[in-house]
């Protein structure tokens, strides 16, 4: 396949096609609304299934009911509609149920704006739903990238059984670059191909059933024990994470999404500088790509958090490489990207020996943040 | 004459409501006030004769707990 | 390397199309190249622009502080862009829309009436391929020809009579003689 | 040669799409009932295997454990999208929800509005008790005018409570609604028209014709405060004249239906 | 005032009337429901406003609305309810609003149980809902402190402009206890006494508007700050934890709500057998002890986080001790709360020496768990 | 002596609720309009500072902007919500909320139908333009049979998308809507007309007769690619024959009032 | 003979969307096509004799920008 | 110093007023206490039970593992604790509905046919005020006069009547003559 140019929410909303979707359920919002229109055409054009649903609560159940099928199925929404399905996302875990949900993050909280923010972080990555459960999140930084992701997103969200969430911000989704779209997939055939789990109508097997409620604690307290097992399996099998000039760095940058690639052409213009700086770019949010911070930890002399979130992402950092080098914190908010001449001055900062463990960084981001305004 | 009848309570569904002993026609159900279910429920009962088969009993008890027969008269070849 | 072209103007201009243009050219011309727009809260009217990249390696911020390259199609544009611009960079100022002279002397600037020229050639939505013509004269990125192909297979159906004046309209700038700024 | 043989044939039995499994309903609540008229539609239209069901949260939470067919369990009012989202992958199944009023009528009334103008193509089986009463009989949109419930405790006053939703009449109103109807569990005559309703819902249904929906006026003994037989009576005496059994939507093409 | 015994929803009920609660709003869901039929008498009984939602999404907006004049507003619920809460409190928070909200948490995720659990710590603690925001959160372990933290939740709401979450499990909110209450406070007059920023009706002064939402990310980002700065006050003023057997303690226990009031027990008996054993107890979960821990982290040789989640808390606690003493975990999961002898065991085994910094606690005690089922 | 003497006289002004502020909407798009009946009716009742707007999400979020009243902003469809918790503690304050079609209709349903029941005594404008504006002109449950959408491109399929919804119809269906009523936007006619219903909604606030809505059909010529001229007559054409002008729902005591 | 009036339009509001120009019924309203409001609009103005005050223009005008007076024939105590 | 007990038994057996009993009691004794139920799935019938502790001081967990004393009121409750109760702890039996003797033999067993000593006293209801009573003669951790206050402030209204009733139950329960099991 030849590249193309793709705006991001069309791409993903097309790679998800490729990837054997069967059925979309989702209610506009901006900056994701793209998504939604390019699937309202697409998929009845391939005779599968579009539902401009409700609300983002209707949509995420309509996403519930169909995934019990084992049918491939997707919703997509921006903050504010994303908040409206933490309690679907939470049934969908506890029913160990596998989906995919592609999350254009905008400005917040509350009604907030439509401009790029990655303030969402704690709650697609903690776990913005009641209980203990995780989804597996994909952060792409380029549209190939978000491309990739979302192909893949289906077979681990069912390898695994969970959620996997497509993690980006309204950069991305508006953003136009050069992508090379998979091949086709067929999709499955239902109920022929459906996963034995799966509730098809009972015809010529024995019922199934499937819940989230276990009423009597010791059954809940095994069936959250065996969806955290299974989490394991994902922290052992599915990190990713892209590392730039790491080799020599005693320095590192880290951020995700467009964050992270703001954050590449400061470390590029740093290292035309002579400081020796490498940036960690997590791909998977969840599960978190501890064991490569933690080596690095042993590596560096400090880091620097790049994100749009008033350090989310920082406090995950900090848990992980447990005080052995100073973590400093550049970030924006409310729907602004930070710009590559700021983040290259935070990096200087760090070469110049200023990072500290005193402290709190977001105290010192904050007071460097008061000179703005 | 009216058909002949009979019904049996499954004991295991059967809690006792006393919705089929206050709907039958006849009058012929009642709770068994010796005998307590696996559940705790005095379960209901044919006690007397007069059943006709009409179902009612069955139409109204909420647990499915109940069979009806009915007698029929059927030409069979010899 | 990389080159950071911003277009801005007016909703309406054809702003964000003549910056998807020089991203498909870069993309057939085999580079790494980022379209992304920024728009006012209006939903007619309002400013919009958008800022390309070109470049030969993974592009990292599609946004930057001090941009290489900047067509202004109208003052607003002009008088917020006209600062940032890189030095040694270029500016294209469309002076149909702008009633000053730009400030700049570390820039090359260019100078055009876009709106004339375009009207000229028969619509005034040409105004966006005479500036982007200009550009490329004096920032050659990206051969016109490359252009040319992108809008061959880009412009919407509806409009594909007028290629013809399309082309003629990016010629058109890229030929505009003016006088010399610097 | 003929002979004439009295013989005793089986009249009712517990129907094969109902599980062999006691329920935790409180005797005599009509849940039950319900459940036992949807199982005998799926029997008589020989649709158990290719029926799937969608429970909801309520007293009939665990509906999946009784009745006989694959099913699904939705959030609290969901249970109309989560049915939407089950049909649109597999359309020549049958797709029913299972609700209570607080479930339907209160929290998930954004859902079960959007699926009747959808016209989805789905059954669903709404069962007003007036109250909520798996969390120990609380208040219902149901609830009528001067009841008392233990979130009502001086009765449903209506000037600051609001005033009871009639569902299926506001469901009617809807163009993608083809069967709205209500009818009431609480006498054999009334049980027996309920079933002639959920087998047209099904019907309707499988014609294809769009959103279906049954109302079934219900008893709460328990929270009621009275045995099932008074459950029964109140009922009658004060749900119906609010909740007046009929007809308020029937499509041209079942209209003549009989059973 | 005389001790009474009180169940400690309706305990909570009753202190909120104190406190001068003017308006309750919310929808019934076990095992917080007593908390919304005691209001449901009380408050028409003082002539205070009380409605039954449609819905929990009904209710968190009737208290967004409530809460705009000024007025001293509060909803309750439990784990799925509070889900569907999390779009409105993030809009509260992006409007800089007061309220208090009651979560008596159950098991899940999904539908789960109800029974008592701690699975909605990060929801709670770490922002359920989109955007950066932070939620006040008060976790009392007897009802009296219930009482206590219930009676204070609205002038800490109101002195920093933010929601304050009371966050317990089922149990205590179902437990009787003997508990003294606070005296009746008068309730706010409005308009007359609504505070300078309430939409009261533009009588007599200049129009007010109450609103989320700043177009432009540079009004966004400085309203961000601004939320941000007001809440590095509260961490400065409003942490609290209480502390047992600290002084001489070479191990810590930490755990909150009733998991805290089981590691006492535990603490108690382990004592008993001569190990220097303490408990720290948080009270704020947000802010979080983080200083107090610290310095403990520089006492204990190692540390024991009891909870009944999978390890929510205890992610906090070690990016708060930095790796500067191993941290161990002691859970139980969907509505089991754990019996004092289990903690007991687990601080024998921290006192045997047996806690670590390799790997990660939550895998031993996943492998300990495996045991049980 | 008495001399006649020629002067002349205002006879119409902006009004003094409507701030001094351009609005951000498209030219033509009757959103203006409605703003500006709201703030005529304020000014004649004198209950500027006596109330409190509710502003939704979707092209009217800046409401606040333009009305000149103190004003709170809503979630996407909970207006009504939000709307009862001021309405509940400010009982003397005119309470209204100003919504479109996809946030009333749509997400907001659920919200709307309770408060409606509940006879909360508040005052719904009720924008219907068919679309989602906001975002760039998607389908809305009120769009009709066959329009072309950005969501709909190939025009609404009801046996796939469903059907419109009738909001002001389904709402009279409750006991505690006191007032709902259909007006249309767009000829003077009916502009004066949708005035007088905006005026009675409020004067069944004042009399605390319950709840009242008011819908308002409306255009959006962006999204519907036409002029504004055009966009009226298509509103004319297409949207009244399927959205009759109309009072589904007065209240006995509001019956005879006259403006 | 019909009243006299006049019109004024607020061009800080008016987006020349002509509702106006065709809603009067005495066609004395255009756009005025030499002038750009600062929103960028050609703004409606009275062009012509005839308007009577009849206000239709400010009724249908989303923006409110239109102000209507209308003479009156006042009876004045000298 | 603290003592856990534990009453259990069906839903409508008196066990979670029993239980409150004992907590108002403690408490007007100044005692430290805590109450805390656990029910069964069904909104009728099923099991019920709580968990009393009286102490002198703060009370750590609600519930424990090994209660000091159990009031079994029906066979699985009895099947249940008995294994579970501390030794040297008391557990009271209600053989009306108990088909076994206990077989603990380093605990205090009270055996008492409750139901029938109810209802010679005119009320099955007072089952386990007898009980009750049994229990504080084996475990006196508080005087029967506190219970007896207790139930003289917290019997619901329409009960008051029946209060005598429950005051000789709870003395029949303390002076059941029985056999010693240890
Ligand atoms: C989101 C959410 N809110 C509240 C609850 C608690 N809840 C469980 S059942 C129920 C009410 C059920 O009432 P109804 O639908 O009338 O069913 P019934 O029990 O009367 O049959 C409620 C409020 C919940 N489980 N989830
Ligand atoms: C929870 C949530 N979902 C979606 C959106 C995005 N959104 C903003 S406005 C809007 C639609 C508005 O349409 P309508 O109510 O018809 O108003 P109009 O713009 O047409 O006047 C939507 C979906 C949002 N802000 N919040
Ligand atoms: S079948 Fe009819 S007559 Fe026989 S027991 Fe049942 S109701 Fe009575
Ligand atoms: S109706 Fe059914 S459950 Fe009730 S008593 Fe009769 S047989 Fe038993
Ligand atoms: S509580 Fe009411 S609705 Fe629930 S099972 Fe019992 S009687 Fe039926
Ligand atoms: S998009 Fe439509 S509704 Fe929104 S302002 Fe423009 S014309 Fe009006
Ligand atoms: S007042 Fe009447 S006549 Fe005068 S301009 Fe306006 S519409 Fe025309
Ligand atoms: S109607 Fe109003 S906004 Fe439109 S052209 Fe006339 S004056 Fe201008
Ligand atoms: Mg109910
Ligand atoms: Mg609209």
């Amino acid at each position: 396949m030849a590249r193309e140019l793709w705006k991001g929410n069309n791409a993903i909303a097309e790679a998800a096609v490729r990837a054997g979707l069967q059925a979309y359920f989702g209610y506009p919002i901006t900056p994701q609304t793209e998504l939604l229109e390019y699937l309202s055409w697409r998929m009845p054009e391939l005779g599968r299934a579009f539902v401009q649903a409700e609300s983002e609560l209707g949509a995420v159940n309509m996403v519930y009911g169909a995934a019990c099928t084992g049918a491939r199925v997707m919703s997509s929404s921006s903050s504010p509609g994303v908040s409206l399905m933490m309690e679907g996302l939470s049934y969908l875990a506890g029913t160990e149920l596998p989906a995919v949900l592609v999350d254009v993050m905008r400005g917040g909280p509350g009604l907030g704006n439509i401009a790029p923010a990655q303030g969402d972080y704690n709650q697609i990555v903690h776990g913005g739903g009641h209980g203990d459960y995780n989804m597996l999140v994909l952060a792409p930084s380029s549209v190939q990238e978000a491309v990739d992701l979302t192909y893949i997103s289906f077979d681990l969200a069912e390898k695994y059984r969970v959620v996997t969430v497509v993690l980006l911000d309204g950069s991305i989704g508006q953003m136009m670059e050069p992508a090379e779209m998979p091949e086709m997939r067929p999709v499955r055939r239902l109920p022929e191909e459906a996963p034995e789990w799966a509730v098809t109508g009972a015809m010529g097997r024995q019922r199934r059933v499937l819940s989230s409620i276990y009423l009597q604690p010791p059954e809940e307290e095994e069936a959250n024990l065996r969806i955290l097992k299974r989490w394991q399996q994902v922290i052992a099998n599915e990190v990713r994470c892209k590392t730039y000039y790491m080799e020599d760095a005693r320095f590192a940058v880290v951020g995700f999404g467009s964050a992270g690639r703001v954050a590449l052409s400061a470390v590029r213009a740093a290292r035309a500088e002579g400081i020796p700086v490498g940036l960690v770019r997590p791909i998977t949010l969840n599960p978190f790509p501890e064991k490569i911070l933690q080596q690095y930890a042993g590596q560096v002399e400090s880091m620097l958090v790049v994100e749009m979130s008033a350090g989310q992402m920082l406090e995950d950092v900090r848990r992980v490489v447990q005080g052995r080098v100073p973590v400093e914190l550049c970030a924006r908010l409310g729907g602004i990207m930070p710009l590559p001449d700021e983040v290259l001055d935070a990096i200087r900062s760090l070469a110049r020996g200023e990072a500290t463990l005193e402290g709190h960084p977001r105290d010192r981001w904050l007071q460097r943040m008061s000179l703005l305004y | 004459m009216p058909p002949k009848g009979r019904i049996a309570v499954n004991e295991m569904y059967c809690k006792g409501c006393e919705l089929c002993v206050n709907a039958c026609p006849q009058h012929v159900i009642a709770l068994a006030a010796d005998r307590i279910t696996a559940k705790g429920y005095h379960p209901a009962a044919l006690v007397k004769e007069g059943c006709t088969g009409c179902a009612i009993c069955s139409v109204v008890c909420p647990e499915a707990a109940i069979t009806v027969w009915r007698e029929a008269v059927r030409r069979v070849p010899a | 390397m990389q080159t950071e072209i911003v277009i801005a103007g007016f909703g309406g201009q054809g702003v964000l199309f003549a910056g998807q243009l020089l991203a498909y050219a870069a993309m057939d011309s085999g580079m790494e190249t980022t379209w992304i727009p920024s728009y006012g809260p209006e939903m007619r009217g309002g400013t919009a622009n958008c800022t390309v990249i070109v470049a030969d390696e993974e592009i990292g911020a599609p946004v930057v502080r001090n941009p290489q390259a900047v067509i202004a199609m109208n003052r607003p544009s002009l008088d917020k862009y006209e600062p940032l611009i890189k030095p040694g960079g270029v500016l294209v100022v469309n002076s149909s829309m702008v009633d000053r002279t730009p400030e700049r002397d570390d820039i090359i600037v260019v100078t055009i009436p876009g709106n004339e020229i375009a009207e000229e050639l028969g619509s005034r939505r040409l105004t966006n391929m005479v500036l982007l013509g200009g550009l490329l004269k004096a920032l050659p990125v990206l051969p016109l020809e490359a252009i040319e192909k992108a809008l061959a297979e880009h412009l919407p159906e509806r409009h594909k009579k007028l290629l013809p004046q399309n082309y003629q309209a990016l010629r058109a700038g890229a030929n505009y003689e003016q006088e010399a700024f610097v | 040669m003929v002979m004439s043989d009295i013989q005793e044939e089986v009249v009712y039995q517990r129907p094969v799409s109902l599980e062999n499994t006691v329920t935790h309903y409180c005797p005599g609540c009509t849940h039950g009932t319900a459940h036992r008229l949807v199982a005998e539609v799926l029997d008589e239209m020989g649709i158990r295997e290719k029926t799937i069901g969608v429970a909801s949260v309520g007293c009939s939470v665990f509906a999946y454990n009784y009745i006989n067919t694959d099913f699904v369990q939705a959030p609290h009012g969901r249970a109309p999208a989560m049915a939407t989202g089950v049909k649109r992958v597999m359309p020549d199944r049958f797709v029913f929800t299972y609700q209570g009023d607080g479930d339907m009528a209160s929290i998930g009334m954004g859902e079960i509005v959007a699926a009747a103008a959808r016209g989805e193509n789905i059954t669903v089986i709404f069962i007003n008790n007036t109250n909520y009463g798996m969390t120990g009989g609380q208040m219902a949109p149901t609830t009528l005018p001067g009841q008392k419930t233990t979130s009502s405790p001086t009765g449903r006053d209506v000037e600051v409570q609001g005033y009871p939703v009639r569902a299926v009449e506001l469901l009617s109103t809807l163009d993608g609604a083809s069967y709205a109807v209500r009818r009431s569990l609480h006498d054999p005559k009334n049980i027996r028209m309920a079933k002639k309703a959920i087998r047209t819902a099904f019907e309707v249904q499988a014609r294809g014709l769009g959103f279906s929906v049954v109302e079934l006026l219900s008893i709460c003994p328990t929270n009621w405060g009275m045995t099932p037989d008074q459950a029964l009576n109140w009922l009658e005496q004060h749900m119906i004249p609010y909740y007046p059994i009929g007809d308020f939507k029937v499509h041209e093409a079942i209209a003549n239906l009989r059973f």
